[in-house]
């Protein structure tokens, strides 16, 4: 969603999709809970307009949402129906954003159905890379372009050897880094308010979606080179190494 | 006729007046979807309905078929009979289920949402906490039926009741009750809500801790935005005023003698 | 370099449980959302009950996503699937893998390159019936989601731990799987990944927030401490140790799941490190 | 024992390097969908059938598995003491594998493990 906001405010026009049906959090993070009435599945049954399921978010004119329903579960929806929804959004949007459910299952392949690009996001841990890899595999039988996100990324732990570096990352999966986010409160304290962070750009992290996006636009982009700094404790300003994220 | 998903298996719930129609529309109906079900398990509610060992047969042929498993049948005391002879759990048939009339809903509701998301569009309003002006009268239930539920409702479960609806414990974020008369939850509600949801204007909203995601009543639609900070201790009321949904303290509630 | 091992065959687990069959108790890890630790609390609650002498088979019902394999450090020594035992080309001795940490630790890994939507769930079902007939604990570990491969991972189970993350989604995506399971199962909840000093700041949920919302039996609190990650990335699960406030947790959720009374789990405060102690004057 | 002395002294390799170590074997294994048990045979064979030409130091063999971006390609690094003189060949030993049922190619692009790149 912070990406959704970031694209949001360099005056794209951004349409969201929450895919999870069943299990629906975009609303949530972006604090449109309440407004929601019909949602994606009464799209896909055609009982109401797309455009009346949008719900567009005040803090970001260009950025609107469509909902999944959380009282349904997946297979209200076909791979057809969905595609066809994506197709219709993306008509109407400069980008549409799938959020995809967990999972390689009947969820993950419609979320996947319309969409003509792919970002994989991972944490640097063994679990979620070996996840990563095997959506990899998958997103690459349908020939998808797909780039990286690394999240959660502890810089004083990649410095210690405790945990794999980002090149360590991209090496293992083989796929073109896209953006580094580091593990930080702020996500934390922005998820629970349901504010994207590019709402304040004193955030730390803003400047990151924004590099994120101008990359997505096909700008070449350095990666930020995280130093200790991240690491509050006093150990870290002892050894301000520079590791690169 | 109507499949739905519950819990961990399906359930079927088959109409009483006829029948052999519904078990031609549960045929078609598995029809249509192949063997998407195989592998899950079905409980079967029959009301007050007592089917022929034909039709019972050809309940389980149907089943079989599809690779379903029967796990549980609902009903009187013959379908009990049957329960035991084919070793499966019973439960008695109770109110709690899903009033035939109400099978019909979801379309009804459909509907007036699609007026509330037109609505909506137009500028959704924001509740008022009402101090002044005179409170509602108390009304006198009608002829209709309330369907009780004891137990909190979590995330994702929706309760639909032609009537009125009395839930007993919480609605949690994520949960749905909707009823066409009035809605009261001894606890808190926190989901949605939509009284009157077949355009009866009247309908009222009670709860020990009113802070629902989203209130409706008929098609008028209201965000309650300030109640879940406010988290006032005491019950309230919500009803229709002027086109608008406001919330009062329910002590203010006029009782009519 | 990581030497490859010759593989171990598992050893025939001996049948010996008394008289009386009595049945081991089937236990599913769920959460709804992924990648709140659900493989991490199953890698180390069926270590920590294997520590206490009970016989514990970990079934990795995640197919197509497998992770408990590496977790435990197994990777190498799997052979067979749980898809090969249903499809019988293997038999449940073949597929067993004994954990090389803890004795009286058995792994059914899942199968990498198959579908979720060919297990049948009757046959997962027998399955797991067959498991507690030879084992105290069967702990299955559940995928994310709620789809086929959630409702058969939790098919053969008699009773559920549910795992979240004091963040808002994690715990309504538990409160979804909660009201899912019906009330066939009481599940009790492990919030996992807890930083208390984000809960002091008050920018995350306490457990007290997440347990006034989901009013569930507590059964554990883990912080989220980088030895976890330590202990991961080296395949040896953090309840083979006794140090530590985080490897202890596991321990008492263990002790608690055996039906020992533990007292309730919270987490305390982390001690400042000498360091901080000396340079930053100690936080309060 | 003060917590971050402990790290330092800690004997063990850090661990995200064993982490990487291990991922990279268990990746390959779940792309080439392949068991251990036929990895390892694979790597006796392909040695026992060098050893046939050149003496080789079967300490130091080295077979690991590279990624050259989506493809997978087996390495050899195998240091050789000297050439044998070409004697009859033994006939070769039958790979004592039993192979796993094939399961069809998921990935449209094959994995070059087949053949050896030369030893860098």
């Amino acid at each position: 969603m912070n990406l959704g906001a970031a694209l949001a405010t360099a005056g794209k026009r951004v349409i969201l999709v929450d895919a999870d049906i069943g299990l629906r959090n975009l609303d949530l993070v972006l604090g449109l809970e309440k407004r929601i009435v019909v949602d994606l599945v009464e799209v896909a049954e055609g009982r109401c307009q797309l455009r009346q399921a949008l719900i567009r978010d005040k803090r970001f004119p260009a950025l609107s949402l469509l909902p999944a329903s959380q009282t349904r579960d997946k297979d209200a929806v076909t791979q057809e129906q969905f595609a066809a929804i994506v197709d219709q959004a993306a008509e109407a949007a400069d980008y549409v954003l799938v959020d995809s459910p967990a999972g390689i299952e009947g969820g993950f392949r419609n979320a996947i159905a319309g969409a003509t690009e792919a970002i994989v996001v991972t944490t640097p841990e063994v679990s979620a890379i070996r996840d990563a890899d095997r959506v990899v595999g998958k997103l690459s039988d349908r020939a998808l372009p797909i780039r990286l996100i690394v999240n959660r990324l502890r810089p004083e732990m990649v410095h210690t050897g405790d945990m794999l570096s980002v090149e360590d990352v991209c090496e293992v999966l083989g796929v073109e880094l896209l953006g580094v986010i580091p593990d930080d409160e702020e996500i934390i304290d922005t998820t629970n308010r349901g504010e994207p962070l590019v709402l304040d750009d004193s955030k730390r992290l803003a400047a990151i979606f924004h590099k994120i996006v101008r990359r997505l636009e096909g700008e070449i982009v350095p990666f930020t080179r995280f130093g200790n700094g991240y690491r509050h404790g006093l150990l870290g300003r002892l050894f301000a190494g520079l590791t690169t994220g | 006729m109507v499949v739905r998903g519950r819990g961990l298996g399906l359930e079927i719930v088959l109409s009483e007046d006829d029948l052999t129609a519904s078990l031609d529309a549960l045929d078609a109906r598995f029809a249509e979807q192949r063997d998407f079900y195989r592998g899950s398990g079905a409980t079967v509610l029959f009301g007050s309905a007592v089917p022929t060992d034909e039709q019972f047969a050809r309940l389980r042929g149907i089943l079989d078929v599809r690779g379903i498993t029967l796990r549980a049948l609902q009903g009187g005391a013959d379908v009990e009979r049957r329960a035991r002879e084919e070793n499966v759990e019973f439960s008695v048939a109770t109110q709690e289920r899903l009033s035939p009339a109400a099978r019909s809903l979801v379309a009804d509701f459909a509907g007036a949402r699609n007026d509330i998301a037109g609505r909506r569009k137009r500028g959704e309003s924001r509740v008022r906490r009402a101090s002044t002006g005179e409170a509602p009268q108390l009304r006198l239930a009608e002829a209709v039926t309330t369907l009780y539920h004891a137990g909190t409702l979590r995330g994702g479960q929706a309760l639909h009741h032609v009537g009125n609806l009395v839930v007993v414990g919480d609605v949690n974020p994520g949960a749905e009750v909707v009823a066409t008369g009035d809605i009261l939850v001894f606890g808190r509600l926190c989901g949605v809500a939509h009284a009157g949801a077949q355009g009866d204007e009247v309908a009222r909203v009670y709860a020990i801790a009113l802070r629902p995601v989203q209130l409706r009543i008929a098609s008028r639609i209201a965000a309650d935005d300030d109640g879940a900070a406010r988290g006032a201790q005491e019950p309230e009321v919500a009803f229709v005023r002027e086109a608008h949904i406001v919330i009062v303290p329910f002590h203010r509630m006029e009782v009519p003698n | 370099m990581h030497a490859l091992t010759h593989t171990a065959t598992a050893t025939e687990p001996a049948v010996t449980r008394g008289e009386t069959t009595k049945l081991g108790r089937a236990i599913v890890v769920t959460s709804g959302k992924g990648g709140v630790g659900k493989t991490t609390t199953t890698a180390n609650l069926g270590t920590a009950l294997a520590q206490r002498g009970a016989r514990v088979a970990l079934v990795d019902a995640d197919i197509g996503l497998r992770n408990l394999d590496i977790l435990l450090g197994l990777e190498n020594r799997v052979q067979y699937h749980v898809l090969d035992v249903l499809d019988e080309n293997a038999s449940l001795d073949d597929a067993l893998v004994a954990d090389k940490h803890s004795d009286g630790l058995y792994l059914l890994a899942a199968a990498q390159s198959r579908e979720k939507e060919e297990v049948d769930t009757e046959k997962m079902r027998a399955l797991v019936a067959s498991l507690r007939e030879r084992f105290d604990y069967v702990i299955i570990d559940s995928p994310a989601g709620i789809e086929k491969g959630f409702k058969n991972a939790v098919a053969g189970a008699q009773e559920a731990i549910v795992v979240c993350t004091p963040e808002v989604s994690a715990v309504r995506d538990v409160d979804r799987v909660v009201g899912l399971l019906g009330n066939r199962f009481r599940p009790q909840l492990v919030i996992n990944r807890v930083r208390p000093q984000l809960v002091k700041k008050g920018t995350m949920l306490s457990v007290e927030d997440v347990d006034a919302f989901l009013r569930l039996p507590l059964l554990g609190v883990i912080a989220d401490e980088p030895q976890i990650i330590v202990t991961t990335n080296r395949g040896e699960p953090l309840a083979l140790s006794r140090d530590g406030q985080t490897a202890n947790a596991y321990h008492a959720i263990a002790a608690r799941i055996a039906g020992e009374d533990v007292p309730a789990p919270r987490v305390e405060m982390p001690k400042p490190t000498l360091f901080e102690r000396l340079f930053r004057g100690g936080r309060a | 024992m003060i917590e971050f002395l402990r790290r330092f002294l800690s004997a063990a390799s850090p661990s995200a390097s064993t982490a990487k170590e291990r991922l990279r074997l268990v990746l390959m294994t779940d792309h080439l969908a392949l068991g251990p048990e036929i990895v390892d045979a694979m790597k006796r064979d392909l040695v026992d059938v060098i050893s046939r030409h050149v003496e080789v130091d079967r300490e130091k063999i080295e077979v690991t598995f590279e990624r050259q971006d989506r493809a997978i390609a087996l390495l050899a690094n195998i240091p050789i003491l000297s050439v044998r003189r070409p004697e009859p060949p033994a006939p070769p030993a039958p790979p004592a594998v039993r192979p796993r049922r094939k399961r069809s190619r998921r990935r449209r692009t094959t994995a070059s493990a087949a053949e050896p790149a030369a030893a860098t």
